[in-house]
């Protein structure tokens, strides 16, 4: 394993010390592991907290800040923040008007988030929760855990954060990031796997010429795998794999997201833009917004995801507000 | 030997375990690594270094209820993840099951009964979805059983591990219906769930320390 | 070879259909490979231009935009812009005030910048050229092509950028990127080697255990291999060999750039920042500015390059300065 | 077989080292990878294959020095990298000495040894650098020294080609003081310079050219 830290026990507490020494206008609570805008709480706005395991930055402690999150935990490598964790950024952050998790649906994740909503509860701290589960590599049957939260998170963050921002209700904030998880679909393939520090090596072994079709951001192998192939025939399927499981019809308009999975070059994460904008051409899908680039990592794996989240001029609007983070900045 | 769970007896089984957890924990990570996100052992390493330390602080008169109890709220404020929460749920109850200063393999089988209830009800798995409850519930099963049958309590606990190792093993074949290696569909078919294991390796501390 | 591409030889292309379509703000001229403002040219502006290979991204195209580049040239990868190319970019963009090259001290890009700054003259445009040298792990001796240009082309281009935003003379903008040029100094450390998909494997072999230690961007070794050390001994030995390079004494500021190479997550980013930042505190040096990301990366190689500028007020104020590109965007 | 460098023969040197660039190219690039950054073989496959392009499309009076100019031109415009305008200087250069239909081997030899000073000019490099140079000078010294002795351009260009092959393998032991392979310091030594390589093939190519 090569990776840049010191050991795997401090991947998380050293990250937080550069993540606090790169960024004065964030607090750093390193000892509960809140990060959390500086001016927090803000009396009367609705509180957007979010969390996860690390190992996906710059989500999302990347989208702390004006316009997108109040606060984030980050849990250890992909592994959930704790209850007393999301206790904590609630303590900090609240403002009064209400808390809204955002939660990425893992067991794991669900799970900690409502045992801290009880506690907050008992604090008389209500919480509301808007669940993300986008990526359609995964049945949403009884025979899962139901579709895993990825890409969509950003777009959610940032619709939900930006409503906030603007003094909406906890009720209305929650709606419109559930409206922005309806409307969002992922899917991701992987070229190589991820290396947990603390596991050593790497998740799967992948040979040369195969990739894994479906893959989450934990590592875990997709569905199947199979041949690589040129960017244009992979970013069909993938493209293909999500329009088949959307509500989206030719003239629609679609906020993109073409996310790397952390070791994958900017530089390809073009081409496959490149890709992904000619096949929805195709489809006569108007890309109305983007993102590319490393969003919604996972450590250091090769590959990338595709988000489409269906636009509509709220979304839009939203989306477009302005916003004051590490990780996305504009207006 | 005991044949009742007391204080003493409480801290050894979770001292036996987080040593076991320790010496197993790459075991446990490369089975997570197979079909889920690779960390369950490091999940549970540094959840039972904090729970040692934090049962390790407890009053000299703490009940083994205390105890149990002060592990599961150590698990969840300190692992996170589903085992966390499950695991620690799991010990809360249970603890909260048994006030007294002692508690026979009866009383123990019905805490541990309604610690099984929470990990049920937090998590909605059933038997055969590959989770720990594949290893939990026969093992339970198993103390109900011998404490029926009027067994010792180290007779008894032995049974437990022994069945909850043949349920982590049966989980081998099973197609995964909850937790993360449910995204793996056919493809968590053939490895054996790392959660179960874990809990066959925490039935399996309580019949050494028991036996110690 | 790993890689999210149609072929080997159509990277460059696809890649710039793909910042074409992402990018609507900004113009691409496909044929001569030219990314540019669409506003230009602004008549009465001084012109930033730099380009160089691909494989850097987002360095240069995810810098041109207000405040920074006015256009930017991508050769193909590893491999410096043609002077064709670059005299297109300066048609493309000339507001009459004159221009200004960004070059990265490579022969290669040295000459063709050179030769299209003849062609330039030859039209009446005149051309100014900053250099960029910072990599200290070159001599820079005359038994070397000299130091080679990385991270501080980043600074260079954005103070230099800024100035030129606001009005300044051709010579002024030139020498603001000069000052910045003496003020940087950088170190690069690679764990992997890069892919050139062109070459189709590592251009080196690293074993498990080891790095290499002062590398450039272009996939080549390093001046010697080392033991992989955790992030601590590596980031001391990074920033003492700036340090012994540079002009810094207790007290300086600096604006402090941790750069990752393409394939190294910002996670392990994070964690070599915070140790430069103990480390630089501990010589008395404080860090002004940061950032922290994929700015000059090196295809897929996983690694990280530091670079020290020795900040002034003047400096800050230009780093300071809005700017809105696809890379870098603040105010 | 001809004695003197025709608009013929220019299209078929550069048309020969094309095919050889094109049988050679990831030898090239290997050989850039291990001192350099991996795409010499690359760049210079582009740049040839741009250079019969156009050249096929000149009149078909065009001189052997208009051939060889163009090719320089084209090579400074589609190579780009430091091979890119020193190759294209050197035609350029060279393909402006000839102006007549014809040229003789003295012609020739003059010819490229303008060419060789506009790589030396541009580049900066010598003798022994490690560069191109070292395949270069050789070869063109080759061509002087046979001029005056008399030999055919047969004979001449045969020991040009032998020149330049043993002047890119006389690089290996080298250090690097000039390019990307400077930068190595002394882990550039025990290489063979991707761009003398190029030259001998070059040089390689008019050899085959003048006896097809
Ligand atoms: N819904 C559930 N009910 C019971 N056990 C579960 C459930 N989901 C997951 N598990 C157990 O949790 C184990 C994984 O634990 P761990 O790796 O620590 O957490 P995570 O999956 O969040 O990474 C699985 O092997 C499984 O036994
Ligand atoms: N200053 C120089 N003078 C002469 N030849 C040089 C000089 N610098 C580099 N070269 C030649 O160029 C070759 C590399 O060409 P190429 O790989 O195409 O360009 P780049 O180095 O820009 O990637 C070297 O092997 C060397 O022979
Ligand atoms: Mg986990
Ligand atoms: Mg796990
Ligand atoms: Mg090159
Ligand atoms: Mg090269």
């Amino acid at each position: 394993m090569k990776k840049l830290i010191n050991t795997p026990e401090s991947v998380l507490d050293d990250a937080l010390a550069g993540i606090a020494a790169a960024h004065p206008e964030l607090t750093v609570d390193r000892e509960n592991r809140v990060i959390h805008r500086a001016d927090a709480p803000r009396p009367g706005k609705v509180t957007l907290i979010s969390g996860g395991g690390s190992g996906h930055e710059p989500l999302h402690g990347g989208f702390v800040g004006p316009g997108m999150l109040d606060a984030a935990c980050p849990g250890e490598v992909f592994t959930s923040p704790v209850p007393d964790q999301l206790l904590a950024a609630v303590r900090a952050t609240d403002g009064g008007a209400g808390v809204v998790f955002v939660v990425k649906n893992y067991t794991g994740d669900v799970m900690n988030f409502s045992l801290a909503a009880e506690l907050a509860a008992e604090e008389g701290i209500e919480v509301r929760t808007v669940l993300v589960n986008d990526d359609v590599a995964v049945e949403d049957s009884t025979f899962t855990a139901g579709r895993r939260g990825t890409g969509a998170t950003v777009v959610v963050e940032k619709v939900a954060g930006a409503l906030a921002e603007r003094g909406a209700k906890a009720a209305e904030v929650a709606s419109v990031g559930e409206r922005a998880v309806a409307a969002s679909r992922s899917f991701a393939v992987a070229l190589t796997a991820a290396t947990v520090p603390a596991a050593g090596r790497p998740g799967f072994d992948l040979p040369e010429d195969e990739i894994e079709v479906g893959v989450g951001i934990h590592g875990e192998p997709g569905r199947r795998r199979a041949p690589l192939r040129p960017a244009r025939e992979l970013v069909a399927e993938v493209v293909d794999t999500i329009l088949a499981d959307h509500t989206l019809s030719a003239g629609d308009e679609v906020i993109a997201l073409v996310n790397g999975l952390g070791a994958t070059p900017l530089l390809e994460l073009y081409i496959v833009y490149g890709e992904v904008a000619a096949r929805l051409a195709e489809r006569g899908l108007t890309i109305a917004r983007n993102l590319v680039g490393n969003y919604v990592t996972s450590l250091d794996m090769a590959g990338f995801s595709l988000t489409l989240t269906k636009a509509d001029p709220e979304l839009l609007e939203l989306w477009d507000a302005p916003v004051h983070t590490a990780a996305l900045r504009r207006g | 030997m005991r044949n009742d769970l007391d204080r003493e007896l409480a801290l050894a089984w979770l001292r036996t375990a987080a040593a076991a957890v320790e010496r197993q924990h790459e075991e446990l990570t490369a089975l997570d690594a197979a079909i889920g996100d690779g960390d369950h052992g490091s999940n549970l390493r540094r959840g039972f270094a904090a729970v040692v330390a934090a049962v390790d602080a407890l009053d000299a008169d703490a009940t083994p209820g205390t105890v149990l109890g002060k592990a599961g709220s150590t698990l969840i404020s300190k692992v996170g993840g589903a085992s966390g929460p499950l695991y620690g749920s799991a010990l809360r109850v249970a603890g909260a099951a048994l006030p007294a200063p002692t508690a026979d393999l009866t009383a123990l089988a019905e805490a541990l009964r309604a610690g099984l209830g929470a990990v049920q009800k937090l998590g909605g798995a059933a038997v055969g979805d590959k989770t720990m409850i594949d290893a939990f519930e026969p093992a339970v099963a198993a103390l109900e059983r011998a404490a029926f049958d009027g067994f010792t309590l180290r007779e008894a606990s032995a049974l437990a591990a022994e069945a909850a190792e043949a349920g982590a093993r049966a989980t081998i074949p099973l197609q995964a219906r909850k937790g993360r290696a449910s995204y793996l569909g056919p493809r968590s078919v053939g490895h054996q769930d790392p959660g179960a294991t874990s809990t066959a390796l925490l039935f399996r501390a309580l019949a050494e320390a028991v036996t110690a």
